[in-house]
């Protein structure tokens, strides 16, 4: 992995104003999911201003793919193409009338032509999952759709980096997970992903890095694990723990056992617990009995119509959908998927329970289901079985 | 306190899908044949066959529909009233001395006057709201370019559409605000209140362009705005049989023009 | 106060038209020009413009029957000047007549002469030359925008009688009654809606 | 109790809209928390606009103290005044040029005379912990000072019920815990308070009672206990289980006993974890050793000085601080609160781990203190001991 943008010495500050930014050092690899995490008012939006250079640091670098950025017109536009960036308030982003001018805005001001504008519009919506709506005016949609308009308008312009200022602001669960799902898919496609957010319980399972954001200044950075187990930098930053961690805590502070690992997700908890003997399956306890199977559906290869057939035959309980493609097909096959968001997790905790799931997803997703049970099996000397159902027709 | 905007109604009705022009050719047709028609007849057809297609055909709501004709009531009748007594022809039905020196006074020329104005401008609202009701002002503007009117005019309406919904919304939750804080409770709170507000609002309008202009310079604005790619399918016996109403209309209103209700003294 | 659609019989409304064209061209030239030397500014304006939607489409409470808000366009002709203002009250009659029948299409180009070209006309020069004789700033705020709303439906009055001109008195006695008929209501709106002007410069200013 | 707001049969839709709300039953008691929950456009903001009569249902009845509500001038004026409304978003409610003018806004048009606005102003203020901001402007407060001057504006025309639509939206996590704290002190106040979120974390602790709605009609109501467990309810409500009753659900499935009350905070779940025999603190093992004490601080009888002594001379590990005027003093008396929210809870926990506590708070709250270490002591058959630090001085 090279270094995709880099921050040197950075420091910033309004005209006017106090000091926003100090000091500030980092850089991010491609591939990387960083969340840049601190409480309001804390610099994370000025921050990430400075990477597409909206905003030009009164001293310090910016460098991307080891180039400093230099703030001339031309030079700017190819890095505000490189680098795209989705703000926090959707209606001050949407720009145009309706959906199709709002996403093609980008395309054509890059100069595509019309049959590429075209192109490119209807990819990005449908990998946003909002094709069909390239009439609809953007004051007639939901706020989480308005956020996935403005998602494709920078999608459209296929940046390597995609910024994101509080991705979930005002957005219920579902539209939430919607749109962690959507970052999630947009990672495998091989962009480089950087969030700013308050919410700990939101960046502390999903990002890989965690850059700690107060007053301007980086208290710490690291994987979150790391920086959200530590109480008084927590405290510090005016942020909380996350609920799992602080229970975590509280229990060891009581004298469970420490794991290798601290839990991010129900699945780990169960799993520490059951490490200390805790909460195991009835079963389990008297004799090493088999896990739940999970079944793998690729959603290119697989009709619709056969994945009934797959659940009734599989004794399947619970079916998770990973992807706007996999949504899609389930709404079309009719069927309900039990979990959209932490797909893989929560099959994998059904599977420790006995008991069989299914996951729907694309291609690009598959790889990843395969490393995180074979992970899970290594790490909790488990053995669940995945079944993949590529080619179901033949 | 706010309007129900017809631009709203307009994407979803019933008849969206068919194409712009055929339905402003209809729409402008009826506008320009009512007012130019010199009897009621044109006009009541246009009032008769519009307000059908838009109710059956388009799937408006008929008491929306019928709450919406209210609308040019109050100004028509107090105009109308003002003409009737003013032009006078012909001869006289009503009259009323006020003073000693001036009398109110209608004419069979005035009432059919009055009446022209009227069957005119209820037609003109017919046709004005069938576009309104059927055509939304997003497929107009692929058309506005072809027309060749210039593109800053047009990027400049297409901002200003978006933010119309943009800042009609805070206005409508500052108001509520004020309300709830018993605002708006006599009428100098009134004037406080509403000032207080347009005030806020001007405010807001600069926030929001500030960031508007972040996010145009954000998607590399280069001076270009983007266009529906395509509009609905022009379909061309359609347009035909569009072109046909006009023109049957206009005819008939050729063959009509000397007809009156009360006679013909009005010229 | 809008004239609305199919009022104005041939050839008035045509006539009207082609008088507001050329206000309009002169704006948009301007405005053109404005935003070629920087581009920023069609934001703002389209910003502006919403604005100035906004503001003319909501009723005043307590104020029944009021049809007309000139408000919006007084406060762009003082920000951006008289010109550029006509530009923006065109497109915003032509939204009003299409999402609220406010107005209409034939008529536009009356309705464009009265509000976005006259009343910002006069009241943006009063409040220059009021400027320049060192009036306080709120009275001269009121004078204007009062003249801005005056203004906005004497025009209106005078499209009015000119194209129904009394068959005794003719345009005179056409534009009187006109002119009465609509004062009723147009002169208490007219002072209450200069007070409100009052009260957003009082606002701003503290801001 | 008695009722409070009753709603009979209600139906609503917006003029050529869907229909927003279709018949919906419920009644309110005075005193009460209710929280009603739902995805974005459920329905819960034209419901609670339906409160003080901002908007006429189509039909059916909204009743207040058992009169139907009027929608005249008069009467809604009335009603406007004693149902308190704060919005959503601070910057469309506070738009006078400072503070006090935005908080005299309400006792202006009541027609308080001027040295009336001004007390009321002063107090609600001081109630919101924003003395001395009188002469701010609002744009330049943070998020979290807007949102308390929006609270300072309605409590300023001494509402009887206060309605807040999504209290602690766009807050970060030290913010959303200084709002839902205020909540509580209003609540000891008298106040009845109706929020609306889709903040399942924020709502299954704090309230009393939940109203779910979806669609516009209202999917169940009662205990949130009952109301958050019901794993199919929240789903077809498209919202997410707590964290931790979704923990405690995956642990029973795998043999866990349950519980006689499902667990609301880390608190209950430690407590219901160490019912199982599990992550019990290991002297708590061997022999019933004491647990902490709880220390209690009245605000009013001791002075900030003192508060320093107290703490060394009891060996005192963790201090929370309940209510404004806790805070204050805090800050006084120079101490960081380890806890400002869920005070009591987060004490308790330290106590069962052996650890002595402080809670600063007001007269008004000590009796909650009480009440809530009898219940737990009573409920988890621990003597958790509170010292009353009331007339120190004497």
């Amino acid at each position: 992995m090279n270094t995709l943008i880099e921050i040197k010495k950075l420091n910033y500050c309004y005209p006017n104003g106090p000091d926003a930014l100090k000091n500030i050092n980092f850089s991010i690899k491609k591939g990387e999911k960083i969340a840049l995490v601190g409480p309001n008012g804390a610099g994370k939006s000025t921050l990430l201003l400075m990477l597409n250079g909206m905003l030009k640091p009164d001293s310090g670098e910016v460098s991307y793919l080891g180039e400093p950025v230099k703030y001339d017109r031309k030079n700017l536009r190819e890095l505000r193409r490189k680098v795209g960036f989705v703000f926090q308030n959707p209606d001050t982003q949407i720009i145009a009338p309706t959906v199709f001018q709002d996403v093609a805005f980008g395309p054509v001001n890059l100069g595509f032509s019309g049959d590429e504008v075209k192109n490119t519009v209807l990819l990005s919506l449908s990998k946003v999952g909002l094709r069909g709506f390239e009439k609809r005016p953007p004051h007639q949609l939901s706020g989480g759709e308005k956020k996935r308009v403005a998602m494709a308008g920078i999608l459209a312009m296929n940046p390597d980096v995609l910024v994101f200022d509080e991705p979930t602001s005002a957005l219920d669960p579902a539209g939430s997970e919607d749109i962690m799902e959507l970052l999630d898919e947009m990672h495998a496609d091989g962009k480089t992903i950087i969030i700013s957010t308050h919410d700990v319980e939101l960046a502390y399972p999903w990002a890989d890095r965690v850059i700690l954001l107060n007053r301007g200044s980086i208290l710490a950075q690291g994987i979150p694990d790391e920086v959200f187990y530590d109480k008084a930098l927590v405290k510090y930053a005016k942020l909380s723990m996350p609920v799992l961690l602080e229970l975590y805590e509280s229990l060891t502070e009581r004298g469970l056992k420490k794991s290798e690992n601290l839990p991010k997700s129900i699945l780990d908890f169960v799993h520490i617990l059951s490490l200390n003997n805790i909460g195991n399956y009835p079963a389990e306890k008297k004799e090493k009995i088999k896990c739940g199977r999970i079944h793998l559906v690729d959603v290119d290869k697989v009709k619709p119509g056969e994945i009934q057939k797959i659940i009734i035959e599989n004794e399947i309980l619970a079916i998770g959908a990973m992807g706007s493609k996999a949504k899609l097909m389930a709404e079309i096959g009719n069927i309900e998927p039990d979990f959209t968001y932490g797909v893989i997790d929560k099959c994998l905790l059904k599977a420790i329970n006995g008991k069989n799931t299914m996951i729907i997803t694309s291609a690009g997703m598959i790889k990843r289901v395969h490393d995180r049970v074979f992970e899970f099996n290594k790490e909790s000397l488990r053995d669940i079985e995945i079944l993949d159902f590529k080619n179901y027709a033949n | 306190m706010y309007y129900e905007f017809l631009e709203d109604i307009a994407q979803t009705n019933c008849i969206r899908d068919i194409h712009p022009l055929i339905k402003l050719i209809v729409g402008l047709g009826c506008i320009l044949i009512s007012v130019s028609s010199k009897s009621v007849i044109a006009p009541l057809l246009i009032i008769i066959v519009l307000s059908i297609v838009t109710v059956k055909i388009a799937g408006i709501n008929p008491k929306f529909y019928l709450k919406l004709l209210f609308i040019p009531l109050g100004f028509a009748v107090i105009s109308v009233a003002v003409i009737m007594f003013m032009r006078n022809s012909g001869e006289v039905i009503f009259s009323y001395p006020v003073f000693d020196w001036f009398n109110l006074t209608i004419t069979r020329g005035s009432v059919n006057e009055g009446i022209l104005i009227l069957s005119r401008v209820f037609a003109g609202m017919c046709s004005l709201f069938f576009i309104s009701l059927t055509t939304p002002v997003t497929d107009m503007f692929l058309l506005a370019v072809k027309c060749r009117i210039p593109r800053e005019l047009i990027d400049l309406s297409m901002l200003i559409y978006r933010f119309i919904f943009v800042l009609i919304e805070q206005a409508i939750q500052i108001y509520n605000a004020q309300k709830m804080r018993l605002g708006y409770g006599s009428l100098k709170e009134g004037i406080n209140s509403f000032g207080i507000m347009a005030g806020a609002l001007f405010i807001n309008t600069w926030n929001t362009a500030e960031s508007l202009i972040l996010a145009m310079d954000s998607r590399c604005y280069d001076g270009k705005f983007a266009l529906n790619n395509e509009n609905n399918k022009l379909s061309y016996p359609l347009l035909f049989v569009a072109g046909l109403f006009i023109v049957i209309l206009g005819v008939i209103a050729f063959f009509t023009k000397d007809f009156t209700i009360f006679g013909a003294v009005f010229s | 106060m809008h004239i609305m659609e199919g009022f104005l019989p041939s050839p008035w409304w045509q006539i009207w038209w082609i008088l507001a064209l050329p206000c309009l061209i002169y704006g948009f030239y301007k405005l053109k020009a404005m935003i070629k030397e920087n581009r920023e500014l069609l934001a703002l304006l389209g910003v502006a413009g919403g604005f100035i939607f906004v503001l003319s489409a909501l009723k005043l409470p307590s104020v029944t029957g009021s049809c007309s808000h000139p408000t919006g366009t007084a406060l762009s002709a003082v920000t951006f000047g008289p010109w550029i203002t006509a530009v923006l009250g065109f497109i915003v009659l032509l939204f009003q007549a299409l999402f609220i029948a406010h107005g209409g299409l034939t008529t536009l180009g009356a309705n464009v002469m009265s509000m976005a070209v006259a009343g910002p006309l006069v009241g943006y020069y009063v409040y220059k030359c009021l400027d320049r004789i060192n009036i306080s700033f709120f009275v001269n705020i009121f004078i204007a925008a009062f003249l801005c709303d005056v203004i906005t439906y004497c025009f209106t009055s005078l499209e009015l009688a000119l194209a129904f001109p009394a068959t005794a008195g003719g345009f005179i006695a056409s534009f009187m009654a006109f002119f009465g008929v609509f004062a009723i209501t147009q002169i208490p709106l007219a002072i209450i809606e200069a007070l409100v002007f009052v009260v957003i410069f009082k606002y701003i200013i503290m801001l």
